[in-house]
């Protein structure tokens, strides 16, 4: 077998110089009647070509050449092929977590660089490297809050990506958290107002999400206010990482939750993403994942190595803030890159290219009759609109035009039905936006 | 003269600053197709409010500088690319090529999680062959792909369990957790609600049966255990175990993160597991990319089936896949979306490869292993006879009467041109050095780190200040750790560090 | 102690024997899908005079050594990647990824050069686009993109003017070539059937006119000139040089390599050049790759076009694109099929990613040089003192008198983390440093260049020996380059060297 | 421009530092009036995105989509992403040619390797790396011939790839050389009478091919002795390399010039691939290109290094054996991966299934009526067929069927037009050959 470099008379080489007659002897500590007598019966074994030919045969299977408005909480934006080629070095591949600092500089000095770019995006004072996802970032940032206010009632925004509410709620389940959700104005945003009503001394924290699930942007200084008031912390999720080229940072926020999926990662189905948290220096202590330090080594060299790990399982074991162990070290990697390569002026165009995309497409949709926007709150990339006829049923007419169409809201908020989510990045072309337009209109137009 | 160490030397290698220092304004690494829509101005449109000023010490470089920038660094790390990662429990093996090649396919890595299922069958099709070659491998029932590595695993595993003993009226309070299990089982007991109890081990090193007789009781929901052991033995006993918990109603909890010792030889689900993940960027290769990301796909016998977290995959009538959210007993979600997709490919890329022959790769992982004990054990204690299966751990008992710990050795063999060995836990082997050389180191490269040890041992003997002080070719010596945990600097700032506050 | 030497420092680097000494019979690096059609024994089919034993001394490894091997080797490399490279007359620039992505898209890289021109014209544009924009760059009015490098274009240009002479009546006997001149010049004279006649310098480094006016008479074909010149000065007087050739009947031809220069600002079309060629690896940057492939596209003015080597790529009334080979008057073909296709489509990228700005990379190369030589010339000996352009050039006189020469200091920049200058030529400079920086190096680098020079200067005064027996921080140092040229050893033969001869 | 590591502050700083006002002011040397005023009118700038999808847009012009028949010298074997991912490392494909050894032993070592595998595929004992191509390497192999020889006649079969005769041709014309073709017989081979016939004592050299271009194995140790016999050199070019996992090597020539490319180099339109000359130690002095040998530094280390350069451009000019200077270092060492990859019993079996398909494609096309194989000498995987009608005619059908057809003989030699070439490798499927023939049979079926 071609990843396996030993041939069969190096085997018995070394089953010799082990003083075993054969390969089974070594397997002699497991009871006989638990070795498998038979082979396994799996497919192949398939040769590299093979290998690729499978998944381009599944490849065809699926979306390719379509266009889609998904979003909601997964993002397509532009990569560069500089990103792929640079984390596929076998020294950033295939190298493990970077416990033994002298020959890991590589991949702690990109950790300590990207703890330093979420920091520079998010307006935090610290960011650790990394969590799994934004879902459990944001449940982990629920977790540290109860840490550090020892109280155990948490109130959510509805507009919180559902996914991430059923994450968080799994946790809750066994921890003795509360949880109590929050409304939405016409706005689109919190409804303040409810949540100023419903925050109290046993309130660890007010969970929202900006850009919020329906791409509205929430006021987070207000919010702030709401939860400090009675002591309370305020946890910021961000699934459209992209919004802080333009969009202000969570800076009240005492500790954002981020998905980092937007920064160069491509959308396959789901994962790998990298989930974020950041927060004030003073609460590092309470916050989860790995952490990047620098250090001098005994000549005074600088330098970096994995730091605060009482914080984590390895040391802790059950005291630890988190079971968290292998992370997203190489999507946070490519984020860092991807960052990099952006630079200042890159994000902050790639963010007003978003925005003026996502301002077209909604003017476009308007002027159909019987479609309008359903949200008053400011948008970055993303907002709903309401149909006259069943989302469900509308998608079906346009994939018939190769389009993906809105993300029918029905189906997380049952009083959304006949309410659709549509993105557009740098991505949609304006084509793309007005085929959309004009598909969805002669769809309307069809008489039921 | 021929150099003393002979599978490394010292060379030239790039120095490096960090990114930030490397800034100049105007400077661009990536340039954007031109806006074809009207431009909008964001101050305008999101009002004060809303709006930011450009990011604070944000980097300005350009392309080359990005490429050289992280090219010098990633020439600063060792690899399993450059040579053998013998680190204990972590299953440092090869990485194919070709994984990373179809997780980038255009149709594989474009595809969202919402898109209709008629226009995803092919990574429906991707998780369900997934599932079932998984499925065989362990000799369980049912699973999920959900969890992202393998203490989210662990975590989804003890909710099911959870969930069964709630079913069945009491989720119960403790998990039991041998004195020799990895640091995430006890830290994920408590996040799953349970009171963590520790199992001693027994001479042998095994988890000791009438220890646990004593312990279970009824108010325990499962026993935690590692097969084979953090110390590479095969719990012999692991059935009886089974055993003793069923009849009290608990549950037996296998962290399969060792499969490694397993896969094609002997299958959990046939000594009595109830409920075990796997660590794909461990026994299944996908890569660790310097710390994740990974995939912990969780196992379970039918009785926890209808717990298991949604969206559950499915099989219609029309034999096309979708994905079940609507699963009233499950434990509901432990992730957004299907996992890490892209992690999973890789995985299955890789049994494709092997098929039935990843027997083969088994064993030729505990025959390395067996081969580096052999050639060892003369000179570094072995604390437990017990036979090795992946992998071989040794503790410095005999170094340190000269004052040289594992860690020592561990990093002088940075200077034999190795990464070092897993010196961490477990707990019941002072100064451990866990060794898991893998199926794909070969012979060659199993010498040469023989060789490396003895010489080491060697060392530790009759210059033990040599190793102490070790490593001595890299570009950076040991790092001030304390130092750094003392006065913790987690990011770079401007040097007029109000401009990065913005 | 912060290191002396800032932009470098040594680090552990694996070993690595010959792959053949990592043989062993049964492994496999690839595996080959199961053949489809009935198996055929090759002996029989073949036959005893046709087939062969198994290849004697072939290697046999795995994948995964094959990964290692190749990847612990290229550790031994300095690269563009990982710094600075200031090779004069090389124009080792930034050579960027996305080239090398597109020219392996499905649809370029799987094209076959005889597929039917209908199915075709995709790379047909590629070759028509790329040859629009290098006609613009260099104001000619024809162009050939067959050529797979430098020399071999330089050969076709000399075919083209031995072409148009011979169809005047005479072909002639010499080439006049400058005692500068890069060493393929008068190489590819002697090829094209010529005689060499070297022209002499005059002293401000220039092409000697009225040595010039001596030679050129009734048997001489042409002038190569390389202007830029090989010691980085604009040929100030080319325009006159062409009326003087002109005026015999005889030609000018260019060597382009220096076009890094040019390019954007000043066009050889427009100061009399009836022939050059261009060298993409070099000013379009197509990456080296230790050594090629290249392409060394011809440009002509309308005389020769007639003459140029099939095929020929041309447009149809339908505007369809095709390949002529149908010219009478064609020198003939000078390489199989359409020349180094993937090469032209990567410098077709690298030109479409600067479009008018490439004037931008063009005044950053000279900046660089001038930088650069702004801040050396008062350590090392500046033999000429015209302006430089994209290169300076220093001599090692100063040096020399401790016994320094340019290949000693040469070395010696390995340690402070450079590649080496250009020392081998022009003969026109004794001890030669041939420095050119190119567009790609940011300013942070070109300092860390000049502090680097300054401190080996400094060196050389101070403690010459250091210098002389650098590099000090390789893997291996100086090798003995006499006994490998006095007993060659060109390949490696098995133990039992009867095996290798199969 | 994001290749341009430099700030307009920069910029002026460094011409500040200079002494100059203006870039222009660095230009002062070339003649005002030549001096550009207007920008050059170039398409561009474009973003990466834009670039890959120029290329895109060419390729979907191009075969995608269809299956092909063509060999003639560009093979479609199997790759592995292995090798692409290494020659892509930065170590390799952005470095020089290695004349400052000391930072160069990765490229040697592996041009040594490389030499070491041509040798030991041709049966020859020393092999450069590299030359341009097969078809310059026949030249050079030639020009060498006529150095050690000092004779200036060339006899050259018809059946060697018409264009690498062309190149020849193109340079002989200016040496004195006089080329004199020799014809082939039924079998396709070289007419072994006409050659013995006129070899003579101003006989440089007699050039074969084998595989020839018809895909028919040369007797070469027969033409050996025949050139031998005047004292003439035998060079033998191979367009084919696969060939020699299973055929016998031309040991007997005194000089092989190979074209590499089938060792896993795409196609890509006809380059860039890879030559190489391969001879006898006694000859290499006059051998072109370059060569690594194996030394030890001052320390005894083994190590490698360029060597034998007196015989190149940059040490003796007008003197040199060749003008190359620039090769195809990179293909060179692709290849080198690539056989490594292969290794003895992966190049065997390679060999065999090209043999096994093209003799199951010759079965398949020979049953169809008026269709037979024109020559009857062994092949390896190219074969030439007879067809009833014109070539061009049947592949205009064919391309219908989504098929590129034969390679029409006519277009080479007048006088075989309705003869078409067939190339099968280990990557034409058996259905991709049945459908071949169906359409072929389906073709010739209908009356014209
Ligand atoms: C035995 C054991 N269990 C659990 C884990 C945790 O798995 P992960 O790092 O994927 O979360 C590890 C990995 O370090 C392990 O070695
Ligand atoms: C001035 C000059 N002319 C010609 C050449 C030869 O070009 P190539 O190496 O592409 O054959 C070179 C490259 O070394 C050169 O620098």
């Amino acid at each position: 077998m071609r990843y396996l470099p030993k041939s069969p008379s190096e085997r018995q080489e070394m089953l010799a110089a082990i003083g075993a007659l054969s390969i089974e002897e070594l397997f002699a500590s497991i009871p006989a009647k638990f070795r498998l007598k038979e082979p396994l019966r799996l497919p192949g074994p398939l040769s590299e070509m093979e290998i690729i030919d499978y998944f381009r045969a599944r490849g065809a299977e699926n979306s390719v050449g379509y266009s889609s408005f998904l979003g909601a909480g997964v993002y397509n934006h532009l990569r560069s092929v500089v990103t792929d080629a640079l984390i596929q070095r076998g020294e950033f591949l295939t190298s493990y977590t970077p416990y033994q600092a002298e020959i890991s500089q590589g991949t702690l000095q990109a950790i300590f660089e990207f703890q330093t770019l979420m920091c520079q995006l998010t307006g935090q004072e610290v960011a650790n490297a990394s969590m799994y996802d934004g879902s459990t970032a944001l449940t982990e940032a629920v977790l540290m809050a109860e840490r550090l206010t020892s109280r155990h009632r948490v109130l959510v925004a509805r507009s919180v990506h559902p996914e991430y509410r059923q994450v968080l709620a799994t946790f809750a389940h066994n921890l003795g958290l509360t949880i109590e959700e929050i409304g939405f104005n016409e706005s689109g945003q919190i409804d303040a107002a409810a949540l100023r009503a419903k925050v109290d001394d046993s309130t660890a924290a007010v969970v929202v999400q900006s850009p919020n699930f329906f791409g509205v942007l929430e006021q987070v200084p207000q919010l702030a206010e709401i939860a400090h008031s009675k002591e309370a912390l305020l946890v910021v999720g961000i699934t459209e990482a992209v919004s802080l080229g333009i969009v202000r940072p969570p800076a009240e926020a005492d500790v954002v939750a981020m998905e980092g999926q937007s920064f160069g990662l491509p959308p396959s189905y789901g994962g790998p993403f990298v989930g974020v948290i950041a927060t004030k220096d003073k609460f590092v202590r309470q916050m989860p994942g790995r952490l990047a330090g620098q250090t001098t080594d005994h000549d005074g060299r600088r330098g970096f190595c994995l730091t605060l790990a009482t914080r984590e399982q390895h040391i802790r074991r059950e005291k630890a803030t988190s079971n968290i162990c292998t992370n997203q070290a190489l999507c946070a990697l490519a984020a860092a890159i991807h960052l990099c390569l952006l630079g200042k002026e890159g994000l902050r165009e790639l963010a007003e290219q978003n925005l003026a995309k996502a301002r077209f497409a909604s003017a476009e949709l308007e002027k159909i009759s019987g479609v309008r926007r359903v949200f008053s709150g400011p948008i970055f990339n993303e907002f709903a609109i309401e149909l006259p006829r069943s989302v469900k049923m509308v998608n079906t007419g346009l994939l018939k035009e190769k389009i993906i169409g809105a993300l029918a809201l029905g189906s997380f908020y049952p009083e959304l039905t006949k309410r659709g989510l549509v993105c557009v990045t740098e991505t949609t072309t304006r084509e793309q936006i007005e085929k959309l337009a004009a598909s969805l209109r002669k769809i309307l137009a069809t008489p039921l | 003269m021929p150099d003393k160490i002979r599978k490394a030397a010292r060379h030239v290698n790039q120095s490096e600053g960090l990114i930030f220092e490397k800034s100049a304004p105007g400077k661009r690494g990536m340039e954007l197709p031109p806006l074809d829509v009207p431009a909008v101005d964001a101050r305008a449109a999101l009002g004060a409010d809303f709006a930011r000023d450009a990011v604070g010490g944000f980097p300005e470089v350009s392309e080359i500088e990005v490429i050289r920038h992280f090219t010098r660094l990633s020439t600063w790390n060792y690899a399993i690319d450059l040579g053998m990662y013998p680190l204990g429990s972590c299953t440092m093996k090869y990485n194919p090529r070709v994984n990373e090649f179809v997780a980038r396919l255009d149709g594989i890595a474009t595809e969202h999680p919402y898109q209709p299922t008629e226009l995803s069958q092919g990574c429906l099709k991707i998780l369900q062959t997934l599932a079932k070659c998984l499925l065989e491998i362990t000799g369980m029932d049912a699973i999920t792909l959900e969890p992202a590595a393998g203490a989210q695993g662990e975590l989804t595993g003890l909710l099911l369990i959870r969930a069964v003993l709630e079913s069945r009226g009491n989720p119960r309070k403790k998990v039991l957790i041998p004195d020799s299990a990895h640091g995430t089982n006890p830290a994920t007991a408590v996040i799953a609600g349970y009171e963590v109890q520790n199992i001693r081990s027994d001479a042998q090193g095994q988890v000791d049966m009438a220890h646990l007789r004593e312990y279970v009781a009824e108010d325990v929901a499962a026993l935690m255990v590692t097969n084979p052991s953090t110390i590479g033995i095969f719990e012999q006993r692991i059935a009886e175990a089974a055993e003793i918990l069923h009849a009290k109603g608990a549950l037996l909890y296998m962290d399969g993160a060792n499969m490694n010792a397993l896969a094609g030889v002997a299958r959990p689900g046939d000594f009595g597991v109830d409920v075990m993940h796997l660590n794909l960027h461990k026994t299944f290769s996908t890569p660790h990319g310097g710390g994740g990301p990974g995939a912990g796909p969780v196992m379970v016998k039918k009785i926890l089936e209808p717990f298991l977290p949604i969206p559950v995959l499915v099989e219609k009538g029309d034999g096309t896949l979708a994905l079940d959210n609507n699963r009233p007993q499950s434990i509901g979600r432990v992730r957004a979306f299907c996992g890490n997709f892209g992690v999973l490919v890789r995985a299955l890329a890789y049994t494709l490869a092997y098929g039935p022959g990843i027997r083969q790769a088994t064993e030729d992982a505990v025959l390395n292993a067996n081969y580096i004990r052999k050639h060892l054990e003369d000179v570094f204690d072995l604390p437990y006879k017990m036979p090795s299966m992946h992998e071989v751990v040794f503790s410095d008992a005999r170094q340190k009467k000269n004052g040289v710990t594992t860690m020592d050795i561990a990093k002088r063999l940075i200077d034999y041109g190795f990464h070092p060995y897993t010196t961490a836990f477990p707990l019941i082997v002072s100064g451990a050095m866990m060794i898991e050389p893998t199926e794909s180191e070969s012979r060659e490269e199993c010498d040469l780190f023989i060789e490396a040890m003895r010489a080491i041992a060697e060392e530790a003997a009759t210059n033990p200040e040599l190793v102490k002080t070790a490593p001595h070719s890299t570009r950076v010596g040991r790092l001030d750790e304390v130092a750094a945990a003392r006065k913790p600097v987690l990011r770079w700032k401007p040097a007029s560090s109000g401009e990065a506050a913005d």
